[in-house]
């Protein structure tokens, strides 16, 4: 994480990180996606907002190799990503976080995150087996990796817990620690903030603005306007699968359409 | 009193996730539990519906003890829930989930479906669609409406603002005002805790599984503890603004 | 009907039994790193002089006790040690474990009557083929889910034993006959006198090779299984443990954090495939000759009852449960025609005894515990105050 | 390959009443796996129960010689409810003992799997030891051996457009249909049959509903149970023996069959039993009995490779989520 | 090692191995009684050596036996052995017993191979497979006259090889065959009964045992075909026409290479045999009763001439040559039996009646 923190944050904004060009996604009947363009630059926080059913996980499924698109691109760092393996996309540098949290329940939080750092590790079967000093240096390494990550979100004193035995706004942060492990260039981030409270999502905020801040671009799906105009760089709006808006969260936050698809004429406060 | 709480412990494994809770809610009452993550407001849920065996305590309904009582009877008698994550059958039709709400129910049922129908009319628009298949908003109103049809005296429900859309919470706690007006008992459980107490006349704030405070709703809303814990300080300024 | 559950004397033997193996575990996690070796040792020495006759009168009225020990006791510790790397580490479930174990039978037997080969060569030949056929099998299907793939490897259980069966180049139903002993490595032959004497392990040849001393290929076999454990617990401490178990937990999610999980289901398999060949292998040498009725398809379920008796992915739980599935029919031969009633009956009471296994994982325990077993919560439902599932938690 | 175009008809017949009675016995596991997730690995013992008590009755009735024509159709009605209701007891029963205390224990699907294996050996040797020798008046020796009881009237044969139907396979191959039918209505249509499936899809909101898991877990077992006494009637009309194992590889096939049709689905059962059956015969005339299970395993892992949840997929429990 | 100390006293262990509770101990059970009359007859005497027959159940199966025989050699320091019973367990069992010098003399084990391994210590009374096959094949060409025949086995070590003997045996007389093989755990034959009927034959012949022998004359039958049924010494109980239903079995023929003979009508020797075994164990002698004394006479007349470590006795049986009930007991150095006749009997109800030798016995 430190080699891109050195370039200053302004030149990196304007490079494209990740680019869909055309994207539409079937499944059966269904249109999820329709003929969606996209632009995430390098080192921003971008926030993918809509109703439900819009098509906002999709987008991400597409992105990691979940789904192939059934027509269009996916280009991250230059090159194509759609139809890759889900492993190979990984270790390009796409990482992400999932709505339900799918963590593996029964590994302690420490086994989560190295299954992160495992992800650029080399060992094979036979130096494991034989316990090969360079695999024991790669465990020690990843350890150390592991250790600061959970450090990094706030989760250092559950390392040795079992997973699922943390508190729900802990599995989320031991999400995102285990998605950086894997040291992506774009994290994804999938309803965050979902079932926490609004203290829990102050808090949230300010990690994951530490986390553009060690360089790495986010691409965020949130229903929480609070948090969503709070961080977001930029904004862009799916309703039934296609782009309805995209600009600065004051430009979207006025934007009419976006008020009747998806905020609602607020009878109050969020 | 329709149900009382008294005292309950509940435990996952080894864990203590209720270490007494308490919490009484009167016929025609709006009952709201907020409280941090894992503070044991599901687990609440869960026990009085008999989804989790109590290690110790009393869950009085209408008076009557119904801690052995097995859950299913436990709806027969009147008590409903929405449970958090929905749990629709994402194989059966959007009307076959209905009929489940009714499954116990041996009286008429046509005409609660009717009312179901009433306050969600996107479910009467796709009766036929499977379950599964309805985005998640839809699927909310499914289980609200299921849980209605099971006739309740008092519904549970968990989160039901859970993943929505801005747009569609409003409408949901819209629903449940209406439901309660047409005579349910509601006990709703919230992260939402803004328009939680907004709908809801007393409050229950739990904590690690323990209850820390109980009040009249609009104190709470009011009570500058609450509002930093739970209520988020900024929680207005960004508002969408008007029209 | 639970009120009485923590009364009632099984719920209590269950109770002990649960708090004494969970003190165990508690002791051993906290163990020194020189007491662990201190135990090690014993252990050791314990398997050397386990043949012994004073211990054979007990554990074996009825059969041959340094054979027993050897098969089906070692030969099944070594299946189901090799079985747990696919079960109980990557969670596949395999019935038709037994097809591994023939083909390192008939590995054995092919390329020491017709080749000629000796023991030594054909082992490493057998452990290689059949971690190949591992991987043929594998590849097509290691993209089924849960119980598709369970019936896809009980049809190749069953598919390779009625091709040995009418594949008359390797014997048909004859099978092989004449298969050699490995060759005598020494005539070395422990001291007849004194302390091993008394031990009962004097005038053993321990490496000398025949069908009636089951004591040097029950050495034989202690030594593969002590070279497997050892592999085998590397593997589970290592990124490769790791990865089986993300892909046993949340597959999807293991691939998205960048375990590339085919590979890795195809390792498990392979490896599992490999330790049965070995067994196969080394059963076959002894055996003198093999039928393919000896590959049954009630041999892949024994084994898989084996590692979850003892404990699924919990080495120590899966020998304790191989021992047991593999000892058991034979010390209680006494009731003759009863027996294999009684070894059912027997499966179903430690079943509901501790579903758990024996001797279970940390992981498995907890599994267990928060009834997300996988029945789905198909027991959750309450009757009372304290069900059965809680019981263990909530005093 | 000739003996598969000069002997097409019989083949195919031969096929469809072996495939009917698998469907039979699938639909047991079919249900009680879209309901618990667990292979009912003693199901196929719950089928050989079934069997002695079709032998049972025959006996009790005196052993009809020879019965043909609607004399013989009554009887086999006769004979399937007795098996039916041996089954479905039995199946109840084994639930209640073997899988009821795991289940209440949350205990894994392989540990309720080992139960189920146990179970099965269980019964498998309680008949071969005890009830056969004491219900047949065996010496005990003699438990293990097939025991006979011919009845029906195996020359009558129907006529179809030119083609022989002897009138046992007609009767298989009806009777195991029209089951299915029934049950696939039943199973859609009626109340109990939504409380089945919705267990399958979420136990836990199902309880929400105010349905009683335990009774829905006994229904599948008593109507998976019945199923496969039915099939047991079928079966002794066909081949009128039966011994302690006889569910053996019957019972690997039936599961196969529902894995094949796709597991938990109904429809599936009867599409799997039906092409398996077909497939066992087609393949036994063109390579030879002998690879008749070769073939069988063969296809279904051919199939599996291109439709990885069987050829009508899932859907007691539906897969997305 | 096994080097015995046994028989040092005056009492010897003989063993008897083979399946006496599984599914075909109907096979077993008479050749048990066989030598348990033959050493109950012995001990009577009072002999200065007395002998203990010890049973070990194989089930009929391998894995079981091996055990089994290891035990008796290492633990029960058995003298010598009668079995095991069938061909499969014996080629498990056999290079056992020959490792542990133990000698061994099978009453009914016909597989032929099992003399093709230049084992010592084995030997047996009986036919083997070779010999019935071919007796049995032309039988069937000969005497039947076939011109088709359709053979079936049971893909068992004993049943395949019995089957390919009388495939071979037939096709040298110009007869045309088919055949195919079918699952022994499986009900239905169906598929081979269509190609059956697509062959047409004269005559069916199976290798293999009753069990399934029975259903499949039935299916046979109930699918029309009606030619001739055969088989051989698996089949010959009566069970088989038990198996078959009502009249399906009839007429079938059965070949054997031993002779039972109920009314001893044989010899003067198997006049007494049948009229001590159904005094003892109330049965008509069966199959292999008379192999199983036999077996037991060897080993008799071995102690009688003073030997009692195993090595003595198998020196002994090297060179024996004594009268025995069904035929005389002399083996060749293979440890194969020199007398090789080839009964057939035909199904009567539920009666196995004996029709002749194989050469020239005919049908009516
Ligand atoms: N595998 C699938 N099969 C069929 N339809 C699908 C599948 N995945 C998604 N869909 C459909 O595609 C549409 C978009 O779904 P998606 O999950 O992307 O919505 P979303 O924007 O993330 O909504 P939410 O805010 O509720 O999470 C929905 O109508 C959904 O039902
Ligand atoms: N299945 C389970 N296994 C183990 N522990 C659990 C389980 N479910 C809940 N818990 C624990 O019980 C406690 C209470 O959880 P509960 O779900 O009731 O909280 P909650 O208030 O509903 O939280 P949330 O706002 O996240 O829904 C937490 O500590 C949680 O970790
Ligand atoms: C008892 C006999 C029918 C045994 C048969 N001859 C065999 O070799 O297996
Ligand atoms: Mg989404
Ligand atoms: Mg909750």
């Amino acid at each position: 994480m430190s080699e891109t923190a050195a370039v200053p944050a302004e030149k990196r904004v304007g490079t494209p990180a990740l680019e869909l060009r055309g994207i539409t996604m079937r499944f059966g009947g269904v249109v999820a996606i329709n003929d969606l363009n996209l632009t995430i630059n390098e080192g921003e926080i971008f926030a993918l907002i809509g109703p439900n059913g819009a098509g906002k996980t999709t987008v991400f499924n597409v992105v990691t190799g979940v789904y192939r698109p059934t027509e269009g691109q996916v280009l991250f760092a230059g090159g194509r990503i759609d139809g890759k393996k889900r492993y190979q996309v990984t270790k390009r540098g796409v990482a992400r976080t999932f709505q339900n949290v799918r963590l593996f329940h029964n590994m302690s939080a420490m086994e989560n995150v190295l299954v992160g750092t495992d992800a650029h590790h080399r060992a094979g079967l036979a130096s494991a087996a034989l316990g090969l000093p360079w695999h024991r240096r790669e465990e020690r390494e990843g350890r150390e990796k592991a250790r600061e990550l959970m450090e990094f979100v706030g989760i250092s004193h559950r390392m040795e817990e079992t997973a699922k035995n943390l508190p729900y706004g802990d599995q989320r942060r031991l999400e995102i620690a285990r998605a950086l492990a894997t040291d992506p260039k774009l994290l994804l981030l999938d309803e965050p903030a979902a079932g926490m409270n609004p203290t829990e999502k102050e808090q949230l905020q300010g990690l994951i603005r530490k986390i553009r801040d060690t360089g790495r671009t986010v691409l965020l799906i949130e229903h929480d306007m609070s948090l969503i105009m709070g961080i977001s760089d930029r904004i862009a709006v799916l309703d039934f699968g296609q782009k309805i808006a995209e600009g600065l969260p004051a430009e979207i936050q006025s934007n009419q359409r976006v008020i009747e698809a998806y905020l609602g004429v607020p009878a109050d406060a969020s | 009193m329709l149900l009382e709480i008294k005292d309950i412990h509940v435990h996952y494994g080894k864990i203590a996730a209720l270490k007494g809770v308490s919490v009484e809610v009167d016929e025609g009452e709006v009952v709201t539990l907020i409280g941090a993550n894992g503070a044991g407001k599901t687990t609440t849920l869960k026990t009085i519906s008999g989804l989790r065996p109590l290690s110790s305590g009393q869950i009085l309904f209408e008076g009557k003890d119904i801690s052995k009582v097995p859950g299913h009877k436990r709806v027969l008698m009147g008590i409903g829930q929405s449970p958090e994550g929905r749990g629709i059958f994402p194989g059966m039709t959007v009307v076959e989930n209905l009929y489940m709400g009714a499954f116990a129910r041996k009286d008429e049922v046509e005409k609660d479906l009717q009312e179901v129908y009433d306050l969600f009319p996107r479910l009467a628009e796709r009766k036929n669609q499977a379950g599964g298949t309805m985005s998640g908003g839809e699927q909310q109103m499914l289980a609200i409406g299921r849980a209605l049809m099971t006739k309740p005296r008092v519904l549970l429900l968990d989160e039901p603002s859970m993943g929505l859309a801005p747009k569609l919470i409003q409408q949901i706690f819209e629903i449940i005002t209406e439901i309660n007006r047409r005579g349910t008992t509601v006990l709703l459980v919230e992260q939402n805790a803004q328009q939680a107490l907004q709908v809801a006349h007393r409050a229950y704030v739990l904590e690690t599984g323990k209850v820390v405070r109980s009040a009249e709703a609009s104190a709470l809303l009011n009570d500058p503890q609450v509002r930093a814990a739970y209520l988020g300080g900024g929680a207005e300024a960004v508002a969408p603004p008007e029209g | 009907m639970n009120d009485s559950t923590n009364r009632n004397p099984l719920a209590r033997a269950r109770d002990g039994y649960s708090s004494f193996s969970d003190s165990l575990h508690d002791r051993w996690a906290s163990a020194p790193r020189w007491a662990r070796w201190v135990v090690y040792l014993l252990l050791i020495v314990l398997a050397i002089i386990l043949p012994a006759d004073g211990i054979g009168s007990f554990m074996s009225p009825y059969t041959d006790w340094p054979t027993l020990l050897f098969f089906p006791i070692g030969g099944y510790i070594l299946l189901a040690i090799g079985l747990n790397v696919v079960v109980g580490q990557a969670g596949l479930l395999d019935l038709g474990y037994v097809a591994f174990f023939a083909i390192g039978g008939y590995a054995m037997a092919m390329f020491g009557t017709k080749a000629g080969w000796s023991f030594w060569e054909i082992l490493v030949v057998g452990v290689l083929l059949s971690a190949l056929s591992g991987i043929l099998l594998g590849a097509p299907t290691l993209r089924l889910r849960g119980d598709y793939l369970a019936i896809v490897t009980l049809g190749f259980g069953e598919i390779v034993r009625i091709t040995a069966n009418n594949t008359n180049y390797i014997g048909g139903p004859n099978g092989i006959g004449g298969i050699p002993h490995p060759p005598t490595l020494t005539e070395w032959t422990i001291p007849d006198n004194g302390l091993f004497d008394a031990i009962g392990i004097g005038g053993v040849q321990p490496f000398k090779y025949g069908a009636l001393d089951g004591k040097p290929y029950y050495y034989l076999m202690l030594l593969l299984i002590v070279l497997v454990i050892i592999f085998a617990k590397r593997l589970e401490n290592s990124r490769v443990g790791r990865a089986w178990a993300s892909i046993r937990e949340d597959e999807d999610a293991a691939e998205l954090m960048g375990v590339p999980t085919f590979k890795f289901k195809l390792a498990a398999f392979a490896i599992g495939a490999a330790i049965g060949g070995a067994s196969g292998v080394v059963y076959a040498s002894q055996a003198v000759s093999i039928i393919p009725t000896n590959f049954p398809f009630i041999l892949s379920a024994t084994i898989l009852a084996a590692v979850v008796l003892g404990g699924s992915g919990n080495l120590p739980g899966v020998i304790l449960g191989a021992f047991l599935v593999a000892w058991i029919p034979e010390r209680i031969r006494g009731i003759q025609e009863y027996r294999v009633l009684v070894f059912g009956a027997v499966l179903v009471a430690l079943m509901i005894f501790r579903p758990e296994g024996l001797l279970p994982s940390r992981r498995r325990k907890a599994e267990l515990a928060e009834g997300e077993g996988g029945m789905g919560s198909m027991g959750a439902e309450v009757g009372g105050p304290v069900t059965v599932g809680a019981g263990e938690g909530a005093e | 390959m000739n003996n598969l175009f000069s002997q097409f008809w019989p083949y195919t017949i031969d096929g469809l009443s072996l495939g009917a009675i698998y469907a039979l016995v699938a639909l047991g596991y079919t249900m009680v796996y879209g309901v618990l997730r667990l292979i009912n690995f003693a199901h196929s013992e719950i089928f050989m129960v079934g069997t002695f008590a079709v032998l049972g009755t025959l006996h009790l009735f005196g052993m009809p010689a020879n019965v043909g024509g609607f004399a013989l159709v009554g009887l086999v009605l006769a004979l399937a409810v007795a098996g039916g209701v041996a089954s479905g007891g039995s199946a109840v029963l084994l639930e209640y003992v073997a899988y009821r205390p795991l289940r209440r224990r949350g205990a894994s699907r392989l540990a309720a799997l080992i139960s189920a294996i146990g179970a099965s050996l269980f019964l498998q040797q309680l008949f071969a030891r005890l009830v056969i020798p004491k219900a047949f008046n065996l010496p005990k020796e003699k438990g293990a051996l097939p025991v006979q009881g011919h009845f029906a009237h195996k020359s009558d044969v129907v006529h179809i457009g030119g083609f022989e139907l002897p009138n046992d396979k007609l009767i298989v191959i009806v009777g195991a249909v029209l089951m299915m039918i029934a049950l696939d209505m039943f199973v859609n249509r009626t109340k109990l049959g939504r409380g089945i499936r919705a267990t399958a899809q979420d136990p836990e909101t199902a309880v929400l509903m105010g349905v009683n898991i335990d009774r829905i877990v006994t229904a599948t077992f008593a109507l998976g149970g019945a199923m496969a006494g039915v099939a047991a009637a079928l079966y002794m009309l066909r081949f009128e023996e039966t011994r302690f194992d006889v569910g053996f590889l019957l019972g690997i096939k039936a599961f196969t069959a529902a894995v094949l049709g796709g597991i938990g689905n109904l429809r599936g059962a009867l599409v799997g039993g039906i092409v398996l059956g077909l497939i066992e015969m087609y393949g036994a005339a063109v390579f030879g009995s002998e690879w008749q299970n070769v073939v069988a395993f063969s296809v279904l892992v051919l199939v599996l490779m291109f439709r990885p949840t069987g050829i009508l997929g899932e859907s007691l429990q539906q897969a997305r989520a | 090692g096994g080097k015995s100390k046994s028989g040092g006293g005056d009492s010897v262990t003989i063993g008897f191995m083979g399946d006496l509770t599984g599914e075909n101990s109907g096979l077993v059970i008479p050749p048990k009684q066989g030598a348990q009359l033959a050493i109950d007859q012995y001990n009577a005497t009072n002999p200065k050596v007395k002998i203990t027959l010890k049973t070990y159940d194989s089930q009929g199966k391998g894995e079981q036996a091996v055990p089994l025989a290891k035990q008796a050699i290492t633990k029960d320091k058995i003298a010598g052995l009668i079995g095991p019973t069938f061909s499969g367990e014996s080629a498990q069992a056999d290079p056992v017993l020959e490792e542990g010098k133990v000698p061994n003399i099978s009453s009914s084990a016909t597989n032929a191979a099992l003399a093709t391994h230049g084992w010592k210590f084995w030997h047996r009374v009986i036919g083997n497979d070779n010999v019935q096959g071919s007796g049995i094949g032309e039988f069937i060409a000969s005497s039947l006259k076939a011109k088709k025949v359709f053979i079936i086995d049971d893909a068992s070590e004993y049943g395949k090889p019995l089957a390919a003997t009388v495939k071979s045996t037939v096709e040298k007389a110009g007869a045309q065959t088919s055949g195919d093989s079918i699952d022994v755990q499986g009900s239905d034959y169906g598929a081979t009964v269509n190609k059956v009927k697509a062959f047409n034959p004269d005559a069916i012949f199976f290798g293999g045992y009753y069990a399934q022998g029975g259903k499949l004359i039935k299916q046979l039958r109930e699918g029309g075909v009606k030619a001739r049924f055969l088989s051989g010494d698996g089949s010959l109980d009566k069970g088989l026409a038990q198996g078959a239903g009502g009249t399906n079995a009839d007429g079938s023929v059965i070949g054997c290479p031993c002779l039972i003979d109920p009314s001893g009508t044989a010899s003067a020797a198997s006049k007494k045999f049948a009229t001590d075994y159904k005094a003892k164990f109330n049965a008509d002698p069966a199959i292999y009763s008379a192999e199983g004394y036999d077996a037991a006479t060897a080993y008799i007349s071995a102690i009688k001439a003073g030997n009692t470590t195993p090595e003595k006795i198998n020196d002994y049986l090297s060179k024996i040559d004594v009268p025995g009930v069904s035929k005389e007991i002399k083996f060749s150095s293979t440890g194969e039996p020199t007398a090789t006749d080839v009964y057939v009997y035909q199904v009567k109800g539920d009666q196995l009646p004996l029709l002749g030798n194989a050469k020239n016995a005919t049908v009516k």
